[in-house]
């Protein structure tokens, strides 16, 4: 359950921005989840619920778009997708990763040329895409 | 957008100070002496001590506390484990022995990341044993924590001084907190750190010399609190 | 699109070894070791020896050189400053003393720049004094450089031991060349280094002895070529 | 004169995607010189008029876009634009950057906070925009 620290960030960052630009409510937040992270979802809308409760934000529409991870290899140029995780590694392989989307970086080799010099282009945690906020 | 910056504050908004003890330089003993300061400050002094290893490429607190694996406590986000008396945490946890070779962007995304996830709770002290140079380690630990100050380790090489003075001056131009220099693994009488110290306008804090006997205590902290190394240390503590 | 990854190999074609002195571990004797390999092929050996200091965070080639200033000479590019008879670059080229905080990034893109511009030339050797971790400067060595292959060195420290063995594990991974292991600064008589070699299967090139002499040299290559350090580590040259 | 160097860079990597494309000729090549490196352009012109005759890119029309140096502090989150890099840094500061361009860290300082933590988002040195091939 570190999802709740994820959620965390996403409404203190939304409920910040909403309050620098002036604003009293926040109407719909989208976000996109990477899903190289492989968060739980049931806990994390759990906590964003949780969390809004009683906030500027409660009762706001919140979206979630899913991005599969795409990489570029820096050694030889490829770029591939993982369609899942479960197939390629280990359960705390993929649990070193879901807490630390970096260490990729030690799990994951380019099926090219097996570098692990990548970079993750898309889909590699949580992030705010847009946020509808009344005045 | 990029959610974990603003949580950072936070997350360590119960820490009363923050100490990055580095140097520029490598194997001048950073890690050695801030695994060493927690465990005096938990130990010794009793103090609430955290220590985060971010030297992601060569983390060493670890072996010198004597610990290979360490569990993930899941609890609204990690719950630093408690390894004598100290709330450590390190790159370890995740990747146990593996290499982690990372370029810059990916050290500073895993720092962002493990800092916006960490509950480190009510601190006197997080000590951060910094990896050698003056990149995204330094840069993130400056821009992103608000009460650091920096303790800077250097032999009394002239390599190692040749180094140090780029980081002081660095740590100046941005304003950064300095504690003041401890010199380390001093094998002859010389005064080159001290006049060094004196010439730039550092507090020089003290000398720990080279202890033969150090090396067979890394990973018995028992052993390792019986070191000169640990009693020449603690007298600099009182200076700090 | 870069322009400038294209032209690098073939500012290295004329270049027959191409050397990269490694650790992953800091303060373990890259610098003086690279800096002597190179004096000792050059002025010794009599071959066309290059060195590029690749640590810009804490660049000590010079020192050991005795050099605090270089010029830039241009050519269809930049041509590599002689000192003792080793064309050398650093960042100190360009950077003189200030202190150079870079992020990865920014090292990486420096690198690049500096490989598409610098005309070596003929040469036998191209030494690098690479800094510690496995960062972008390893991580662009591994793929910007075609012949490279490292020279590993620690010092008979777990915590050195602990740092290299990733540092191996991941050159291994990439399919690197791995030269060998030197073992520096022995201060005691242990096997540790030669039985680590033994079971990660890296040859042992052989042992520098801690040297007190050496720290005074710094900065004079004459001394330098005198010490025990330069005689040890020519023995090792005969094995590389 | 390291704009000769450059030159080099440039023509090799626009005859070797003309080749991995099958190309016969190099009709137009659009370059983009950021401004922070302060390239010499008569040098850089001359490089490159001489560097592409007897190749398959002699005769092609090479067009220059000029782009000022934006940045990005990391520390603070300002953006600004240098117009001249003259009126803020000494002779000895350009020449590094004009090597190095990553040493503006080095020089250059965000005029709101101080920080030399910073992004160069525009205008670092050349690159090239697109290359137009004849089969
Ligand atoms: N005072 C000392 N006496 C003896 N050995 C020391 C002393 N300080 C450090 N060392 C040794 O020096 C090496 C480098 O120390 P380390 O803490 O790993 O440095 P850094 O973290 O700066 O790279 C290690 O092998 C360590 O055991
Ligand atoms: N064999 C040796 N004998 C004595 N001192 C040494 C020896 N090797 C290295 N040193 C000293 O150890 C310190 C670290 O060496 P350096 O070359 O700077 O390491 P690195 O480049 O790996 O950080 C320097 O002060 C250097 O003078
Ligand atoms: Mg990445
Ligand atoms: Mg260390
Ligand atoms: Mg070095
Ligand atoms: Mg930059
Ligand atoms: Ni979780
Ligand atoms: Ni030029
Ligand atoms: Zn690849
Ligand atoms: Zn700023």
């Amino acid at each position: 359950m570190h999802e709740w620290a994820l959620a965390e960030a996403v409404i203190k960052t939304a409920l910040n921005v909403m309050n620098k630009e002036g604003g009293k409510k926040i109407v719909e937040l989208n976000l996109v989840i990477g899903e190289l992270q492989t968060i739980d979802m049931d806990a994390f809308t759990f906590a964003i619920n949780e969390l809004i409760k009683g906030t500027a934000m409660d009762g706001a529409k919140i979206n979630y778009e899913f991005e599969k991870p795409v990489f570029k290899c820096l050694n030889c140029g490829y770029e591939w997708s993982i369609e899942s995780l479960d197939k390629l590694l280990n359960e705390d392989e993929i649990e070193a990763i879901h807490f630390i989307p970096e260490l990729s970086h030690v799990f994951v080799k380019c099926p090219k040329c097996g570098s692990p010099d990548f970079e993750v282009i898309k889909g590699r945690g949580v992030y705010i895409k847009s946020i509808k906020i009344q005045e | 957008m990029d959610p974990r910056l603003a949580i950072i504050s936070e997350r360590l908004s119960r820490v009363k100070r923050v100490i990055a003890v580095a140097s520029g330089k490598g194997g001048v003993g950073k890690s050695v002496i801030s695994t060493g300061l927690a465990l005096i400050l938990a130990l010794k002094k009793k103090y609430k001590c955290g220590l985060l290893d971010l030297d992601f490429h060569g983390p060493s607190c670890h072996i010198i506390l004597g610990v290979d694996k360490l569990d993930i406590v899941e609890e609204k986000g990690i719950i630093p484990p408690v390894i004598n008396g100290i709330r450590f945490m390190s790159i370890i946890q995740f990747a146990e022995d593996k290499p982690v070779a990372l370029r810059g962007r990916d050290i500073s995304n895993a720092i962002i990341e493990l800092l916006a996830i960490t509950r480190w709770g009510d601190l006197d002290y997080l000590i951060i044993d910094m990896p050698p140079g003056m990149g995204d380690e330094a840069l993130d630990t400056i821009r992103l924590m608000r009460n650091k100050e920096f303790l800077v380790i250097t032999t009394p090489s002239k390599l190692s001084i040749g180094v140090v003075e780029k980081l002081i001056s660095f740590l100046r131009s941005v304003n950064a907190d300095i504690i003041g220099i401890i010199e380390n693994m001093a094998l002859s009488e010389t005064s080159i750190v001290k006049e060094f110290s004196s010439r730039i306008g550092v507090r020089y804090l003290g000398k720990i010399n080279y202890d033969p006997g150090l090396e067979r205590c890394l990973g018995s902290v028992d052993c390792l609190m019986s070191t000169k190394f640990i009693e020449n240390l603690q007298e600099i503590l009182e200076n700090i």
